[in-house]
């Protein structure tokens, strides 16, 4: 009844996990979070990780930002799990750009500074660097706060600067870890629309973390299912829908079954025993 | 709290520690060796200001504290931010400042004027041992509590770890590092009487020294209410400084 | 060796802490004085503690110090490398044994409370007359602090007995009628004395400016003799007091000319004092050893001195 | 990094600083009287240690501190609390903390003489003094941190603002307190050996102040060293009982 | 087209905000949030305010749960816009349950603990409060982290526990602040079951932020949709669906329709010119 977690797609690979096993803890208080993690992601390919509360989604992008270190049993220096066009992944960086779920802005920085921020770690120059904040502050829809404290600002505007400050840089790769989940649904509709813009012109491959199995189904080409106790890919869904897509096709019979059965399958995956 | 309200609660106090000062000289609890009437300390201010004593004293104190401070502060702050920042310097530095701070000033004050004299350079010095020890490892802990997310973040942003020393850590800790100095400051004044115990002719702490050898409690009284005077303007500067500086912490909910 | 009439160039750095027997160093300056001797420029700095005064003397921040007696031989007793060129005063009453009415001798000491300040002049004097009517320090309870808080400790009763100089004896005396001098260090003259001290090297290199400021002193003084209440103003207000505070003061300091200097330093002070001074230091624990008068003063100073 | 490659760190800075002072006390660039060699300082205090002024110095002294820094925090933390919860305390306490703090300890000496007498209450005093002023404004610094969240909850509990402050503010600024005793810790010292100037026979302070007099500058190395020793043995002792404490920090990613 | 905001219950009301105006900083800086606001709350309805990101919504729970200030034209000392049970409120109380935005459990105690702290301000007995939170822990399905602190916890556990505690103590009034807004479609739907069940035993009277229109429809008695620009009660709508309510009802005809007029609703408040 599954897929196989690393469905090669016919280009190599931009992302490639292999065997990731991870825990926390140390000795009797170690507990296993992820267990033997497969997973290719392939240029320009959106996929969607769904899966029950706490099974480790967080943990998974977090690693594959380079944030969280991951088990090595095998010890050697130079072994990743973690693999971006190939070359193993140690540390975070400019390529993958990261939405994390608890939106991270500096709090000294205003929304606009806050997405200048990142595009002078990128390298831009003042001049276009203005132009590029305010063009991206616009697009979520911030223009009159931008001159606002993230501390001026509701939950689901600074979520909205920071889903500006990722995609403002345009790495190759985004992570995002539940970006709309603050957002009311007009909003949201927004951001998702915004999102798919961004993904087509710019040919990004992104790893999206969810709990909107509607939002999974409407944004992804692969739907991975995890289950918990420890966390693991349960299931895979190739969602065949065409492209372009709009607000439409939700209610299509072809995306109701599909999200019928994605939610299925969590719930199967959430009501598995452990271990 | 409204401002004037505040301002009139803090006022109260003095004035009501004013007033037992005043009753209990006028009653003549103590002897005024001892404690010495409001009036007689007023006018031994009065007296050393009109003859130019206190204007000196005060600039000489100032420009020691300043220089010293200063220069303690410059140098910690960059090394709090290191040992804060990497563990490797953290394990070559802070067992090292914590060993070397719990050293008293008071016994390097030979040391000092062996190794730079007896001119500024010494009292720079005194108050710089006093001051740039404890403010590491005050910066360290702050530097420490900057949110991890953060650091992730300037780490997903590319950033070398100097960048983002500089442009995360530093902002972040900044209202942290405020808050130390402005502590620190208050013992620096300290240091100074010490410092001033040697080979000075002026000076607000040289004074102090003096006028104990004579009991000249007048001049004792007034000098250190002046310290106090002059700490707590330079703290409540300091606050509003930081009320300005750091807006964006006091907007939030 | 030949001594320079004509002092060497340079500033000669002086130390001193704010004791009254040291009033002639600060006339000289206020007057004119060492200018007038040649020196061109002198420059005196004070100090509150004896150990800072040893710091900057081994340090090679002081050229010469005027200190106690019995300093000086601690100084040499530690290896400091310097010499005793001139007698500067003697305490007669400045410095004393300062107690209450109900303590009539020092046989009364006895199971007291005795406040002082250890290493210093007071721990000498305090020793001395133990000794002298039969008792040691074990005989008392020792309360150690700065002379300075050792007269306002006794004001305040929290001792009955308290041993310091002038001008806390004075002050001490002036706020409370019922204290008075228990035992003064006039009853051996010397053995609180204040002498110059120079450093080996500058006595090698610069012969000519200790000469120089010897002169100078010599000529405060007959300057202070002449107008006394003028001198003790200068004085006054180089220790930070005012005159009013150390009226009584002045009357328990003897200061010596360097006519006197040439008599007693290479005579009695070299012969009795130095020895005296020596003894009650190492009953004090204040010297290890005892140091030769031979090595420790240098006559030919005073000697040169017209 | 690991634990032992943090103490192998820390140990060899240790290490290369007491092979500096073995070349510079053999080669002689330095006065023994300033710079004694290590030998001779393990000689004496091995002497004093035999005789048992050692072990006296330092029971008088812990024994000291302990008594006046306790005495402090046990005021200092509730008053901190309380000014860093309300500011009408605030508005009360703060300012004149600000006053008071910047008067120089050491001339508060002969004050502490008259108002307790020349015992170990006066020493006590002293380091109360010294600790206790700077104490409220830390603790009143860390209070202000706590997340304005923690207190909205404490209020939607419908908790008394004694409870608030007991059951949240307390328990919330405590990682934040430990450090500010830790730090303060440090000081206490210095103080001591202030307070040790006057009327002590025995103690750490008074041993080296003794030492200046009488040149003995083995015996000032040793016990500064010891001092220093000693320090770093709290430090480290009490960032381990941090990291017990507080293990829940610790844990967060 | 618009309801009366306060459409009138016939038992007197639990909850009655009137007037209420709220805004940030002073002078120049000030920035009007909410203008005359007027809400009535029956005992035991539920109301849902749904509205677009950075309307309001938070701030106004916020002070019906007496954490932040109104403004207070009239200047009157013990004048309040808000009111439960006909006494003006001035401070937060045991009374009123919340459940934030952003999850706010204490740090230094465990899952188990945090609830337990709610009950013992609530004056349970030790006994009692440690089977109470253990019930209520296994209600959010967290018997497996009673014990873990909250920095070990999961985005969306930590809200699970926020939701137990806010539902251990029983108020008789329940502030939910996008309570759901980090946990997974079949979590959420065991949560909003939990809910409705606790609601419906213990007749709590609820307001409830969600953007998640949906939920705010099955859930809700009344849905109240607010615009921006100031935050204002734009539209309230009815829900007279039946209840029990199963999750078959949220295919029916009926549902569809109300959540479509909702979501104009919003997208029309939304747009409206600010001012
Ligand atoms: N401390 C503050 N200072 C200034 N403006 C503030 C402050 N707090 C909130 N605001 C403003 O108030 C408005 C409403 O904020 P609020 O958090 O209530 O929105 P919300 O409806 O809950 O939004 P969301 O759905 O995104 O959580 C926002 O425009 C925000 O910018
Ligand atoms: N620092 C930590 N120490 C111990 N356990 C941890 C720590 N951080 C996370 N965990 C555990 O790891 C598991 C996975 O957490 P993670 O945050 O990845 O879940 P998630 O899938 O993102 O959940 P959610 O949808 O609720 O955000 C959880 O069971 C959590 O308890
Ligand atoms: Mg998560
Ligand atoms: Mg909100």
């Amino acid at each position: 009844m599954t897929a196989p977690a690393s469905a090669s797609p016919a280009s190599p690979p931009k992302l490639e996990i292999r065997h990731l096993n991870k825990s926390f803890g140390t000795g009797a208080q170690q507990i296993e979070i992820l267990r033997d993690i497969n997973l290719d992601l392939a240029a320009n390919e959106f996929v969607s990780v769904v899966g029950t509360s706490g099974c480790g989604k967080s943990t998974l992008l977090s690693i594959v930002a380079g944030l969280e270190t991951f088990d090595d049993p095998s010890g050697g220096r130079d072994y990743s799990p973690v693999r971006i066009d190939g070359a193993p992944v140690f540390d975070a960086g400019l390529d993958r750009g990261v939405v994390f779920q608890s939106y991270t802005l500096l709090p000294w920085l205003t929304a606009q500074q806050n997405v200048e921020f990142a595009l002078q770690a990128a390298g831009m120059e003042a001049a276009e660097r203005r132009r590029v904040a305010e063009e991206h502050i616009a697009l979520v829809k911030l223009e009159r706060f931008a001159n606002a404290y993230p501390s001026e600002l509701s939950g689901g505007m600074k979520q909205r600067v920071a889903i500006a400050r990722a995609l403002s840089y345009r790495p190759k790769m985004l992570l995002m870890d539940e970006p709309f989940g603050a957002l009311d649904a007009l909003t949201r509709q927004q951001m998702q629309e915004l999102l798919m813009q961004v993904w087509e012109q710019h040919r990004l491959t992104v790893l999206f973390v969810t709990h909107d199995v509607e939002e999974a189904v409407y944004l992804s080409d692969r739907i991975v299912v995890m289950g918990i106790g420890p966390g693991r890919v349960r299931e895979t869904f190739r969602v065949d829908l065409p492209r372009p897509r709009t607000s439409e096709i939700v209610e299509t019979e072809e995306f109701l079954a599909l999200q019928h059965k994605v939610l299925k399958a969590i719930r199967e995956a959430a009501q598995r025993l452990p271990g | 709290m409204s401002r004037a309200r505040f301002l009139g609660i803090a006022c109260a106090v003095f004035a009501a520690i004013a007033l037992a000062w005043l009753v209990a000289a006028a009653a003549g609890v103590v002897r005024p060796i001892f404690l010495p009437s409001p009036a007689s300390v007023v006018a031994q201010l009065a007296k050393l200001a009109a003859d130019g004593t206190l204007w000196t004293d005060m600039g000489v104190s100032v420009y020691r504290i300043l220089i010293g401070f200063l220069l303690a502060s410059a140098m910690a702050i960059p090394l709090g931010l290191l040992v804060g920042s990497y563990l490797t310097w953290e394990a070559a530095v802070e067992p090292l400042v914590d060993f070397v701070r719990y050293m008293p000033v008071v016994a390097f004050v030979p040391l000092s004027i062996l190794w730079v004299g007896t001119g500024d350079a010494q009292k720079f010095l005194i108050i710089w041992i006093g001051t740039f020890f404890q403010q590491v490892l005050l910066v360290m802990d702050v530097v420490k509590r900057v949110p991890p997310d953060f650091i992730g973040l300037g780490r997903t942003l590319g950033l070398s770890d100097r960048k983002i020393i500089t442009r995360i850590i530093l902002p972040s800790a900044m209202p942290g590092i405020w808050d130390t100095l402005r502590i620190t400051l208050g013992w620096a004044w300290t240091w100074l009487v010490v410092a001033e115990l040697v080979a000075a002719t002026s000076g607000l702490g040289y004074r102090i020294v003096v006028a104990q050898r004579f009991f000249q409690t007048n001049t004792i009284f007034g000098y250190i209410l002046l310290l106090g005077v002059l700490g707590l303007v330079t703290d409540q500067a300091m606050k509003a400084a930081a009320t300005h500086l750091f807006r964006y912490t006091t907007r939030g909910r | 060796a030949e001594i320079p009439a004509k002092p060497e160039a340079g500033t000669l750095v002086v130390g001193v802490q704010p004791w009254l027997g040291y009033g002639p160093l600060h006339i000289a300056a206020e007057k004119g004085l060492y200018k007038k001797a040649g020196l061109s420029k002198v420059k005196i700095e004070n100090f509150v503690e004896q150990k800072d005064i040893n710091a900057a003397v081994a340090s090679g921040a002081l050229d010469v110090a005027a200190v106690p007696t019995n300093a000086a031989l601690s100084m040499k007793a530690a290896g400091l490398p310097i010499k005793i060129v001139a007698l500067l005063d003697v305490s007669t009453t400045a410095d004393a044994i300062l107690s209450g009415p109900d303590i009539t001798s020092i046989k009364d000491l006895k199971g007291k409370k005795v406040a002082y300040e250890q290493g210093a002049t007071s721990d000498v004097l305090l020793q001395y007359a133990l000794l002298a009517n039969g008792l040691s320090i074990k005989d008392i309870e020792p309360v150690p602090m700065p002379a300075a808080n050792a007269g306002g400790a006794l004001i305040a009763g929290q001792v009955p007995v308290a041993v310091t100089y002038e001008p806390y004896l004075s002050t001490a005396m002036q706020q409370d009628s019922k204290l008075k001098l228990l035992y003064t260090a006039g009853v051996n003259p010397g053995l609180i004395s204040d002498v110059l001290v120079v450093r080996e090297d500058v006595l090698k290199k610069r012969p000519g400016q200790i000469l120089a400021l010897i002169k100078a002193w010599d000529a405060a003084l007959k300057d202070y003799n002449a107008d006394v209440a003028g001198g003790r103003a200068i004085i006054a207000k180089a220790v930070g007091a005012s005159v009013d505070e150390l009226k009584t003061a002045f009357d328990g300091v003897v200061f010596y000319s360097m006519v006197q200097n040439k008599d007693l330093l290479p005579g009695s002070f070299s012969g009795k004092t130095l020895g005296d001074v020596a003894d009650a230091s190492q009953k004090a624990g204040l010297l290890e050893k005892p140091v030769a008068a031979g090595d420790v003063v240098v006559v030919d100073f005073v000697k040169a001195v017209p």
